[in-house]
C-alpha cells in the first residue's frame, strides 16, 4: 500500500515537474510582449526604474557612480552643462547665464542666472558658488580633484563669480559642465546642517540644491522619490512627482516595464531585449549619444605582452566593425578615433590600428604551440563578456591558447596595485571620462596616475603632452599624445557607446532631456505625448 | 449471569516485517461479570493480541485482517464504527498494560492522565486513594519518571477503574515489576474486582500468577485456546498435554534440585505444518496421526458426563482425558543430572572468587551542574569456593547484577577488591539477543574468544564446531547472524563464547528472564551440565527465587547493595532467618505440585 | 522504552522518509540506477558533450532542438548541452566531495570523541557545538568572500561549517553503541580496546552515517547553486549551474532556455538525490 | 528550568564572540583593494592614500584588530565601501524588512512542515497530492522557482506583486506590517501581505520540507508509543489523543529542526530579496559581495548570525519547556 503512494506521489511529482518548463514557456510567451502601449498616468507620477540600489548617497560632492546620477542631476544644478540633444562635447549655459574664460585658462568668471532660488528657498547668489567649490575640495570625494585647483572665488556682486586657478586648466569648464562636477549647494541649508560631515550625513536623505525636483523620500535599497519645485526657475514637466523604484533583478524590471508600471528605464537592459523593445510599437527606444566606449588594454607587465609587436599584433587581429556590430548591435558604433567621439574637432586623433589578422599568425608562430593567454573582462558584464570570448575564440585559431576569465571589479582595481596579478588582456565593456574634455579622456585612461589605466602601461611623454595640452587647450598637442600611446599597442577604442533608453509610447521629449556627458534624463524636459 | 464480553470464533492475521501470519485461529470464550479470566499462553501464543482486539486497537501499521466478533456490552468491537468503539473503551473498558513507564506520557502531570478518564480531578484523587497510592493529593502533580514501578502501575490501575468499567483488561500487569510488588498488584486487580465488582481479564505467560487470583484460565497455544476451565481444574485436573507440560516444566520451590528440569519437546514442525492439525502435535508427547492431520475442536472436558459442568471446562485435544491425565500420573522422575562433583571437593585451597570490602559508587551526571550519588555495593564481602554454584538473589536496585558486572571487570570498584581464580570470569547476559553483536556471525563472534590461542584456521574452525555441537547448536550456526537464531539459540551461542574456552567462574546475569519457562528450563539444565562438565565455579544472578534455588549450592540475598542473608540452598528457602528473604518468599506466586 | 536524547544530539534525529516510510524496495532500487547513470553521464561529461564547453562555436542564442544543438546555444554561442553537461560534473562532484568531508572529518572527531568520552568528548563537542551553533551558510559566505571568489574558496568554505552536523550524529551513534550490551559482552570477551571499536561499534554506526550523508547531498547541490548564484561559485567562464543561470538570468525573457536549462539540471540533481537518500535508507532499512 | 535560561543565554554570548574574532580574521586576510572600491575608479592618488590611512589600513594587523574590538563594542561595524554609511546605519534600514520576510515565511514554512508531517503520519487521502509537489519545488533552486513565481503570477495572471515591500519601508519601525496595524490601516495590511507572499512561499518551501521531514518521522516514533495505545484505549478521539499526547512528545526534533532551518533561511532570503527586490539585508549583501565590500559582509554576517544565535537559544528554551524531561 505504501508503495502505490509512492508511485501516486512520484506520478504527481512528474506531473508537477512539468510545471517548471510551463512557467518558462509563460515567461517566452511574456517575451513576445504586448504590441498595445500602456496608457500614461493621470496622477502626474513618472516612474524610472533603476537597476540595483544607487550605492552612494545623492550628495553631489560624494556620488560618483551611474546608477542613481539622475537624482543629482535633477535635484542640483552646476554653472553650465553638456548641451541637450546633440552629440558632440558643447558647454551650454545652466545657473550661469553667460561666461568668459582668460586666455591663459586660469580666471573664469561666471555671470549667474538671477531669481534661482533653493528648495530651501535661499536665492542663489555668487556666495554660494565660493562655498559649493568649497564644499566640494571638504569633503573630498571621488571627484574632487575637479575644484581642487581653485586658488579663489571672488565675488564681486550676488551674480558675478570670478574663480581663479592655482595654474591654467582649460579643462575647466568640463568639470563644471560634468555630471560629476560641482554642484550648487545652498549655503544656508549647510550651515544648518553641517553637523560634523559638512552634512554629507543630512544629504543622505535631503537635497540642498536648486534643480527641477526636491528630493522626498528616501527609502534604502527600495525607492526614491521625488517631487517638483513649484519655485524652480525653468520649465516645469507635467510630473509632478518622479518615483525611482528599485529592481534588483533585470528580468522582473522588464516586467514591470511591459505591465507599465515603470515608464522609462535608462542604460539598464542587457543588449539580449534589443530585439524585443527595438521597433515595438508599443514603445520608445532611442539610442541616445554618450561619452562611453569599450575599450581594449593590455598588460605590459604579463610576458606575453612585453613586446610591443605582440601588443599591436593583439589589436590589429581584432576585428573591431564585426566584434562591434555582433554584440553591442545597434547600442554603439566602432571607434574610429582614440578620443571620444567629438573630443578632438578635426578628427586628428583618429586611431590608425588597421583590422589585419595575419600579423598576429604570424607572430603566433613564432611561440610555442599552445602559448596560454588570457581575457579578462569584469564579472557580470554580459557585453564584455561576450567580446572576450569571441576575441579568444579568433585566437585560438592561430594556435594560441586563449581564454576569457571574469574578475569582480574590486579586484580589476587592485591590479594597479600589481599589474602581474591581472590577466594578459582586459575588455572594458562601457567606461568614460566625466566629461568632454581631451584631458580627462586622456588622463584617466593613459596615465599611470589617472585611475583607469589598470595595467600601468604608461609612456611618459603621453603624460607630459597631456599635462601641457591642459594648460594651453593645444588640441594638437592631444592629438600628439593620443598617438603616441596608442603606438605602445597598450590601448585601443573598440566603441563609441550609447545610452539605450526604453520608455513608454506616452512619454515624449526623450533626446531632449539627456545630453553626451550626463547618462541620464532631465525628467523637468520629459512630457506627455498629445 | 451475563457476560461482559464475549469473543466469537475470532481470527486475526497481521503483517510482521513483511510476512502475513495468522496470529489468532478462532477464538471462542465469554467474560463473565464479575470474574478475573486468566489467559496464560507462551509468548507468541497471540494472547496479548486477543486483548488489542478485544478494545479493537490493533494496530493499523500491522494492517490486521480481522474475522468473526468481539461483543463488549452491545458493540462489536471487530465491525463497530469507531465512534461507537471510543465509547466502549470509554465506558466498558479499562487496560493496564504491560510496562507502566512507557504506557504513560512522559510529558503529561499523571493526574491530568488520570482526569483524561474521570473528567475530575475529585474522582482522580479519590482512586488514586483506591488503588492504594498514599497521599493522593502529592503525587496528584508529578510526572510519570517520578514514580516507583509500583507507583506507576497503581496509576495505571486507577486509569483502568475511572469511569467504572465493567472490563478490566490487564496484559502482563506485572512482569516487569519486582516479585514483592508483582504480589500487591495482583492483590490491586483482585481488590478492584471485589471493590468496582467489574470482570478482570489477566493476561500473564506465568500460570501462577493467573492461579493466584484468577476464576478461570485460559490456556492459549498459537492462537488457539488449548484448554478453559476454573483455576482449581486446570491446575490440578489439566486435560491437556500441553497444560500439563507447562505445569511440569514451572519451576517452583519444591522443584527437586537434583534432577534435570523437564521441559518441553522443542518445536520441529515448519509453521506450515504445524497448522495443519494440532498445532501442539509437533512437540506432544501424546500426538497421534489424527493430530497432525486434523484440528480437534474445543469440547467438554468432563466426559459426555453432566452436561452442566461440560461448559466449565473444556479443552482442545483428540487423545481422551483420561490418557492425558494417565500420562501426568507416571513418569514424575526426570534423568538424574551429573551432580556437580566440586561442591564436595571445595577443599581447594584458594577460592574462585574472593570479595572483600567491595563498595560502588556511580555518580549520575544528571543534565548540568546536578549529580547524583547512588551507592550500587556498600561492602560486599563474599567467598565462592572453586567449584562452587552461588545463587545471588535481589530485586531491581538491590545491586546483584553490579555485583556481576564489577567481578566481570565491566563496573569500577570505588573501594575494596575482587580476587578471582586463574582462569578469570566469563559473563552470560540477560538479555543474549543484544549481547551478540547484531552485523557479526556466530563464527566472528566465536572466532574473537580464540584469538589468544593464536589456532589456524581449520584448528579454530574444528573447536568451533565442537564446541557448538556440545552445547547442541548444528555447526551450520556458525555462518549465521544472531538475529537468525531463536531466542533459545541466542543464549545457546552466548554461553558457547562464554565457554568455548572454560574460565574459571561463569557469570549469569538473569540469563534466562527473558525466556519461556520450558526454553529457560532446558537453558538452566545446558548451564548445569556445563558446569560439571567443565568444572567451572558459578555466580548466577536471578531475581526469581525457585530458580536461585535451583542453580545455587548456596543461595544469597542481597537488598539495597548489601548481603543480608547466605546459606545453603534449602536452608535458605526453607528457613529464611532475614524478614526481607520471607517477604520475597511470602510473594513468590505458588501452585501446589501435581497431585 | 523511548530513550531521550541528550541536549546536543536531540537536534539530529534522522529524517523520516519523505516518500512514506517505506518505499518499494523495487523503486529504490530504480532511483539509485538512476543515480548511478547520473554519477557516471557526470564522469564521462567531457566525452559526452558534443562541443568545447567554453568556446563559441555557433550562432548566439539557438533555441532548443537547433541543428546540432539540442539544448541550443547561449547569448555567446556556446553549447548549452556541453555547458549543462560539465556543469553537472561540477555541482555534482563538488556536492560529493563536500558531503565526503563532512563525513570524513565529522566521522573522525565523532567516533573519537564517542569512544574515548570524558574530556575529550566535552572538548571535542564544545568545539562541534560551537561551529553547529554558528550560522552555517553566513560564515561560509563571509569565508569565501575573504579568500576571493571560486569554486575552490567556496568548497572550502562549505567544507569549514559543515562538518559538525555529522560529527553530531556520528559522535551520538558511537555513545548509543558503546553503551549496547554487545560491547561488554565483548569487552568480557577479551576484544581488544581498538577492535571493539572497529567491529563492534563502527559498523553499526555505517548505515546511519550513510543515510544522513546521502540524504544532504540534495542540500548541498542546492547551496551550492545559490552560492554560485551569489557570484561565489566558479569565475566565468567556466560552465557551473547555478552561475549559469545566474549570468544569463537577464535573458529568461528574451531567450528562456539559456538561464532555465542549468537550473532545471539543478532541480533534477537535487531531487534525483533527495529521493536518493530516501532509497538508501529505505534499502539499509530493509536489510536490518 | 531559570538556571537552564541562564546556562543558554551565557553560551549565546560565548558564540557571539567567536563569531566576532571568526570576522575580524576573515576581514583581516580579505583581499581587493577596498579603498578603489569606496572612492571609484577616477580618484586622485592622493585621496586613495589619504582614505587608506583613515580607514587605518595601513596600521598593523594586532593594532586593526584591537580597533575592530573596540568599535564592536561601541556598536561600529565600520563603514560600508559601497555606500558610504555606517554599516550599523545600514542594517538598521535593512534588517526590518529582511526579519518581516524571514518571520513571516517562517510561519508558512512551519505550517506547511506541519502539514506534510500530519498528513503523512496520519495516511491522510490525497497528502501525496500535497507532499509530491512540496517535494519537487524544494528540489527546485530558489532562484527558479522565485522566477517562475514572478513570471507566473506577476507577468502572467497579475494577481501578484513580484518587487517591493507595497509602502513605504522607511515607516517608524520598519516593520511596515507592525507599523500598518498600529496606524490602523487595513488597506496596507493588506498590500503588505500582498507583497509578502510571493516572496515568503518561495523562501518557505525547502525548510518546510525539511521541518516536515524530521516532524514526520518524530510524529511517527511517538503514534507508536505504548502511553498513545493507552491514551487510545480511554476512548478520546484521535485529535484529542495528537493534541494531548502525540504534539508535545515529537514536537521537540522539529522544533530544533526549525530552530536550524531559520538560519538556513537567513542566507537564502539573500536570493530571494534579489529577485523580489526586497529591501532588504540580503539585498545588500548581495550587492556588497561583487565589490567585495567586506564591512557590509563581515556586518551583515555579525548581524545575521547574532539574531540566529538568539533564536536557537530561544528554541532551546522553548523545547525544554515542552519537555521536563530536559530541564536540568
Amino acid at each position: 500500500m505504501t508503495s502505490r503512494n509512492i508511485r501516486k506521489l512520484v506520478r504527481t511529482g512528474l506531473a508537477v515537474l512539468a510545471v517548471v518548463p510551463m512557467l518558462a514557456l509563460a515567461a517566452c510567451s511574456a517575451n513576445g510582449a504586448s504590441t498595445t502601449p500602456n496608457a500614461a498616468p493621470s496622477d502626474g507620477v513618472l516612474t524610472i526604474g533603476l537597476l540595483g540600489d544607487i550605492g552612494q548617497p545623492p550628495d553631489p560632492d560624494v556620488y560618483y557612480a551611474n546608477n542613481g546620477l539622475a537624482i543629482v542631476l535633477n535635484t542640483y544644478e552646476g554653472l553650465v552643462q553638456y548641451k541637450n540633444d546633440v552629440d558632440t562635447v558643447e558647454i551650454a549655459p545652466r545657473l550661469a547665464e553667460s561666461w568668459t574664460v582668460s586666455p591663459d585658462f586660469t580666471t573664469y568668471t561666471f555671470t549667474l542666472k538671477s531669481g534661482v532660488t533653493f528648495h530651501d528657498g535661499t536665492p542663489f547668489t555668487s556666495a554660494a558658488v565660493k562655498s559649493s567649490l568649497q564644499r566640494r575640495v571638504d569633503v573630498d570625494g571621488g571627484a574632487a580633484y575637479m575644484a581642487a585647483g581653485v586658488a579663489s572665488v571672488e565675488t564681486p556682486d550676488d551674480l558675478t563669480a570670478v574663480v581663479t586657478l592655482s595654474e591654467p586648466n582649460s579643462a575647466f569648464l568640463d568639470y563644471l559642465a560634468s555630471p560629476f562636477g560641482p554642484k550648487m549647494v545652498s549655503p544656508t541649508g549647510l550651515a544648518a546642517n553641517a553637523g560634523s560631515d559638512n552634512a554629507q550625513t543630512y544629504l543622505q536623505t535631503h537635497d540642498l540644491g536648486t534643480g527641477p525636483y526636491e528630493l522626498s523620500a528616501v527609502e534604502p535599497g527600495a525607492k526614491y522619490t521625488l517631487t517638483q519645485y513649484d519655485d524652480y526657475w525653468g520649465t516645469k514637466s507635467p510630473f509632478t512627482t518622479v518615483e525611482l523604484p528599485i529592481y534588483s533583478d533585470v528580468s522582473s524590471l522588464q516586467l514591470a516595464f511591459d505591465k507599465g508600471d515603470v515608464s522609462a528605464i535608462v542604460a539598464a537592459l542587457p543588449s539580449s531585449s534589443l530585439d524585443k523593445y527595438d521597433g515595438n510599437p508599443a514603445f520608445n527606444s532611442d539610442m541616445l549619444p554618450t561619452l562611453q566606449s569599450a575599450l581594449v588594454t593590455v598588460n605590459p607587465s604579463k610576458p606575453f605582452f612585453a613586446e610591443k609587436e605582440a601588443r599591436m599584433a593583439f589589436m590589429q587581429s581584432i576585428d573591431q566593425k564585426k566584434l562591434v556590430d555582433q554584440v553591442l548591435g545597434a547600442r554603439s558604433e566602432p571607434a574610429t578615433t582614440l578620443y571620444a567621439k567629438g573630443m578632438i574637432s578635426d578628427g586628428s586623433d583618429k586611431q590608425n590600428i588597421e583590422y589585419d589578422p595575419s600579423v598576429m599568425a604570424d607572430y603566433a608562430k613564432t611561440l610555442p604551440e599552445g602559448t596560454p593567454m588570457v581575457v579578462g573582462y569584469a564579472s557580470g558584464n554580459t557585453n564584455a563578456e561576450q567580446m572576450a570570448n569571441i576575441v579568444t575564440a579568433n585566437l585560438q585559431t592561430t594556435g594560441i591558447k586563449a581564454t576569457a576569465q571574469s574578475y569582480p571589479t574590486s579586484q580589476v582595481f587592485g591590479w594597479a596595485n600589481d599589474p602581474t596579478q591581472g590577466p594578459d588582456a582586459f575588455i572594458d565593456g562601457n567606461n568614460g571620462p566625466d566629461g568632454g574634455n581631451p584631458y580627462m579622456w586622456g588622463h584617466v585612461f593613459w596615465d599611470k596616475t589617472g585611475g583607469i589605466n589598470y595595467f600601468l602601461c604608461d609612456d611618459p611623454s603621453t603624460d607630459a603632452d597631456l599635462n601641457q595640452a591642459v594648460k594651453t587647450g593645444d588640441e594638437a598637442l592631444f592629438a600628439k599624445a593620443a598617438q603616441t600611446y596608442s603606438a605602445t599597442g597598450c590601448y585601443l577604442n573598440l566603441s563609441y557607446n550609447k545610452d539605450w533608453v526604453v520608455s513608454q509610447k506616452w512619454l515624449d521629449g526623450v533626446a531632449e532631456s539627456h545630453n553626451i556627458g550626463a547618462n541620464e534624463l532631465d525628467f523637468s524636459l520629459l512630457s506627455i505625448a498629445k | 449471569m451475563t457476560d461482559v464480553a464475549t469473543v466469537r470464533d475470532l481470527e486475526v492475521s497481521l503483517v510482521r516485517d513483511g510476512v502475513r501470519s495468522d496470529v489468532l485461529r478462532g477464538i471462542d470464550l465469554s467474560v463473565r461479570s464479575g470474574e478475573i479470566l486468566g489467559m496464560v499462553g507462551e509468548s507468541g501464543s497471540g494472547k496479548s493480541v486477543l486483548a488489542l482486539a478485544m478494545m479493537g486497537l490493533l494496530p493499523t501499521s500491522a494492517q490486521p485482517r480481522v474475522g468473526g466478533t468481539v461483543g463488549i456490552g452491545d458493540t462489536d468491537m471487530v465491525n463497530g464504527r469507531p465512534d461507537e468503539l471510543r465509547a466502549v473503551r470509554r465506558n466498558e473498558l479499562g487496560v493496564i498494560f504491560q510496562d507502566p513507564m512507557t504506557s504513560l506520557n512522559p510529558t503529561m502531570r499523571v493526574g491530568a492522565q488520570i482526569d483524561e478518564s474521570t473528567h475530575d480531578s475529585a474522582e482522580s484523587l479519590r482512586l488514586m486513594t483506591a488503588v492504594g497510592i498514599a497521599d493522593a493529593a502529592l503525587r496528584f502533580t508529578v510526572y510519570p519518571h517520578e514514580l516507583s514501578g509500583g507507583l506507576r502501575q497503581r496509576i495505571m490501575a486507577a486509569i483502568a477503574v475511572a469511569g467504572r468499567p465493567s472490563l478490566i483488561i490487564a496484559d502482563e500487569p506485572t512482569t516487569a515489576l519486582d516479585v514483592t510488588v508483582q504480589a500487591q498488584v495482583l492483590d490491586l486487580l483482585r481488590e478492584l474486582r471485589d471493590e468496582f465488582g467489574c470482570s478482570v481479564v489477566l493476561i500473564t505467560h506465568d500460570l501462577a500468577v493467573a492461579a493466584q487470583i484468577a476464576d478461570r484460565v485460559a490456556v492459549m497455544y498459537a492462537g488457539r485456546i488449548a484448554e478453559l476451565g476454573p483455576t482449581e481444574e486446570i491446575i490440578h485436573r489439566p486435560t491437556h498435554p500441553y497444560t500439563v507440560g507447562l505445569l511440569r516444566s514451572r519451576l517452583s520451590l519444591d522443584t527437586p534440585r537434583d534432577r534435570r528440569l523437564l521441559t518441553l519437546r522443542p518445536e520441529t514442525a515448519s509453521a506450515a505444518e504445524r497448522l495443519k492439525g494440532c498445532a501442539y502435535h509437533s512437540r506432544c508427547p501424546l500426538a497421534v496421526e489424527q493430530c497432525g492431520v486434523e484440528q480437534p475442536p474445543l469440547a467438554p472436558a468432563a466426559e459426555g458426563t453432566a452436561e452442566v459442568s461440560s461448559t466449565e471446562h473444556v479443552r482442545a485435544c483428540w487423545r481422551s482425558v483420561s490418557d492425558v491425565q494417565g500420562y501426568t500420573h507416571d513418569t514424575l522422575d526426570a534423568p538424574p543430572i551429573a551432580a556437580a562433583p566440586s561442591s564436595g571437593a571445595s577443599d581447594a585451597t584458594q577460592p574462585a572468587v574472593l570479595i572483600t570490602g567491595l563498595t560502588t559508587v556511580f555518580t549520575l551526571k544528571g543534565g548540568g551542574r546536578r549529580r547524583r550519588q547512588v551507592h550500587a555495593l556498600r561492602g560486599i564481602d563474599l567467598s565462592v569456593a572453586a567449584g562452587e554454584a552461588v545463587s545471588i538473589v535481589g530485586e531491581s536496585g538491590s545491586g546483584k547484577s553490579t555485583l556481576l558486572r564489577v567481578i566481570a571487570g565491566l563496573a569500577p570498584a570505588t573501594t575494596g577488591r575482587v580476587q578471582l581464580a586463574g582462569r578469570g570470569a566469563q559473563m552470560v547476559f540477560q538479555d543474549a539477543g543484544s549481547s551478540l553483536t547484531p552485523w557479526l556471525t556466530v563464527g566472528d563472534i566465536l572466532r574473537e574468544r580464540l584469538r589468544p590461542l593464536k589456532l589456524d584456521r581449520a584448528a579454530t574452525a574444528r573447536r568451533i564446531g565442537d564446541s557448538l555441537e556440545a552445547i547442541g547448536l548444528p555447526e551450520t550456526v556458525s555462518t549465521l547472524r544472531p538475529a537468525q537464531l531463536s531466542g533459545g539459540q541466542r543464549q545457546r551461542v552466548a554461553l558457547t563464547r562464554a565457554t568455548i574456552i572454560p574460565p574459571s567462574v561463569l557469570l549469569c546475569d538473569e540469563p534466562t528472564s527473558a525466556l519461556d519457562a520450558s526454553l529457560a528450563a532446558s537453558v538452566l539444565n545446558l548451564i548445569r551440565e556445563l558446569r560439571s562438565s567443565l568444572d567451572m565455579t558459578v555466580l548466577f544472578v536471578t531475581h526469581d527465587l525457585a530458580v536461585a534455588r535451583l542453580m545455587g549450592d548456596r543461595v544469597v540475598v542481597m537488598t539495597q547493595g548489601t548481603i543480608v542473608e547466605s546459606g545453603e540452598a534449602d536452608a535458605v528457602i526453607r528457613h529464611p532467618e532475614h524478614e526481607y528473604t520471607r517477604s520475597l518468599l511470602a510473594s513468590v506466586p505458588e501452585i501446589g505440585v501435581l497431585s | 522504552m523511548t530513550a531521550l536524547p541528550e541536549v546536543g544530539t536531540r537536534r539530529f534525529r534522522m529524517p523520516a522518509a519523505s516518500l512514506g516510510a517505506h518505499a518499494g524496495t523495487r523503486l529504490s532500487v530504480a532511483i539509485l540506477v538512476a543515480l548511478g547513470i547520473l554519477t557516471l553521464v557526470a564522469l564521462f561529461a567531457r566525452l559526452l558533450a558534443p562541443y568545447d564547453p567554453v568556446q563559441p562555436i555557433g550562432a548566439l542564442n539557438l533555441a532548443p532542438g537547433a541543428e546540432g544543438h539540442p539544448l541550443g546555444t547561449d547569448s555567446i554561442g556556446r553549447d548549452i548541452l556541453s555547458r549543462t553537461l560539465i556543469g553537472v560534473q561540477v555541482s555534482w562532484f563538488s556536492s560529493l566531495i563536500i558531503v565526503a568531508s563532512g563525513l570524513v572529518i565529522g566521522g573522525l572527531i565523532g567516533v573519537a570523541a564517542g569512544v574515548f568520552g570524558g574530556w575529550v568528548d566535552a572538548a571535542l563537542m564544545r568545539f562541534t557545538d560551537l561551529f553547529l551553533a554558528l550560522p552555517g551558510t553566513l560564515v561560509a559566505i563571509a569565508i569565501v568572500a575573504a579568500l576571493g571568489y571560486n569554486l575552490q574558496n567556496t568548497l572550502i568554505g562549505i567544507a569549514v561549517v559543515w562538518w559538525p552536523y555529522y560529527a553530531r550524529i556520528i559522535r551520538g551513534e558511537v555513545k548509543s553503541f558503546a553503551a549496547r550490551p554487545h560491547v561488554e559482552a565483548a569487552r568480557v570477551a577479551g576484544a581488544s580496546r581498538t577492535r571493539i571499536v572497529f567491529r563492534h561499534i563502527v559498523p553499526g554506526v555505517v548505515p546511519t552515517a550513510i543515510v544522513t550523508a546521502s540524504l544532504d547531498i540534495g542540500n548541498v547541490v542546492l547551496l551550492l547553486a545559490g552560492l554560485s548564484f551569489l557570484g561565489l561559485g566558479q569565475p566565468a567562464p567556466a560552465p557551473e549551474l547555478g552561475a549559469d543561470t545566474a549570468r544569463n538570468l537577464s535573458q529568461l525573457l528574451s531567450e528562456w532556455w539559456v538561464p532555465v536549462i542549468p537550473g532545471l539540471a539543478v532541480l533534477v540533481l537535487s531531487l534525483l538525490s533527495n529521493l536518493g537518500g530516501d532509497a538508501v535508507r529505505t534499502l539499509l532499512a530493509k536489510r536490518r | 528550568m531559570f538556571r537552564f535560561i541562564l546556562r543558554r543565554t551565557g553560551s549565546a554570548v560565548v558564540l557571539l564572540l567567536v563569531l566576532s574574532a571568526i570576522i575580524f580574521v576573515l576581514q583581516a586576510v580579505s583581499p581587493g583593494d577596498p579603498v578603489k572600491a569606496y572612492l571609484g575608479a577616477n580618484a586622485s592618488p592622493e585621496a586613495i592614500a589619504a582614505k587608506r590611512e583613515e580607514l587605518g589600513l595601513n596600521a598593523p594587523l594586532y593594532a586593526q584588530y584591537l580597533r575592530f574590538i573596540a568599535n564592536l563594542l561601541h556598536g561600529d561595524l565600520g563603514q560600508s565601501f559601497r555606500t558610504h554609511r555606517p554599516v550599523l546605519t545600514d542594517l538598521q534600514s535593512f534588517l526590518p524588512a529582511t526579519l518581516e520576510l524571514v518571520l513571516f515565511s517562517f510561519v508558512v514554512a512551519v505550517l506547511l512542515g506541519v502539514l506534510f508531517a500530519v498528513s503523512g503520519s496520519l495516511r491522510l487521502k490525497g497528502g501525496a497530492l500535497f507532499r509530491g509537489p512540496l517535494l519537487l519545488l524544494a528540489a527546485a533552486p530558489p532562484f527558479l522557482l522565485a522566477l517562475g513565481g514572478i513570471v507566473l503570477f506577476y507577468a502572467q495572471l497579475g494577481v501578484l506583486p513580484a518587487s517591493g515591500r507595497g509602502v513605504d519601508s522607511s515607516s517608524p519601525t520598519g516593520f511596515v506590517v507592525l507599523d500598518s496595524i498600529i496606524t490602523g490601516q487595513p488597506d496596507a495590511i493588506g498590500l503588505t501581505f500582498q507583497h509578502l507572499l510571493l516572496p515568503g512561499v518561495v523562501l518557505a518551501i525547502a525548510p518546510a520540507i525539511a521541518i516536515g521531514r524530521i516532524l514526520r518521522s518524530s510524529l511517527d516514533v511517538t503514534m507508536s508509543a505504548d502511553y498513545v495505545r493507552t491514551a487510545e484505549s480511554k476512548g478520546l478521539t484521535p485529535f484529542a489523543v495528537l493534541r494531548r499526547h502525540v504534539v508535545r512528545n515529537s514536537i521537540g526534533p522539529g522544533l530544533s529542526m526549525a530552530g536550524l532551518q531559520l538560519g538556513f533561511m537567513f542566507a537564502g532570503v539573500v536570493v530571494v530579496e534579489q529577485i523580489f527586490s526586497w529591501p532588504g539585508i540580503g539585498n545588500y549583501l548581495a550587492g556588497s559581495i561583487p565589490v567585495s565590500d567586506f564591512p557590509a559582509i563581515a556586518g551583515v554576517t555579525l548581524v545575521l548570525g547574532t539574531v540566529y544565535i538568539v533564536t536557537n537559544a530561544v528554541v532551546d528554551i522553548l523545547q525544554v519547556a515542552a519537555d521536563p524531561r530536559l530541564a536540568a
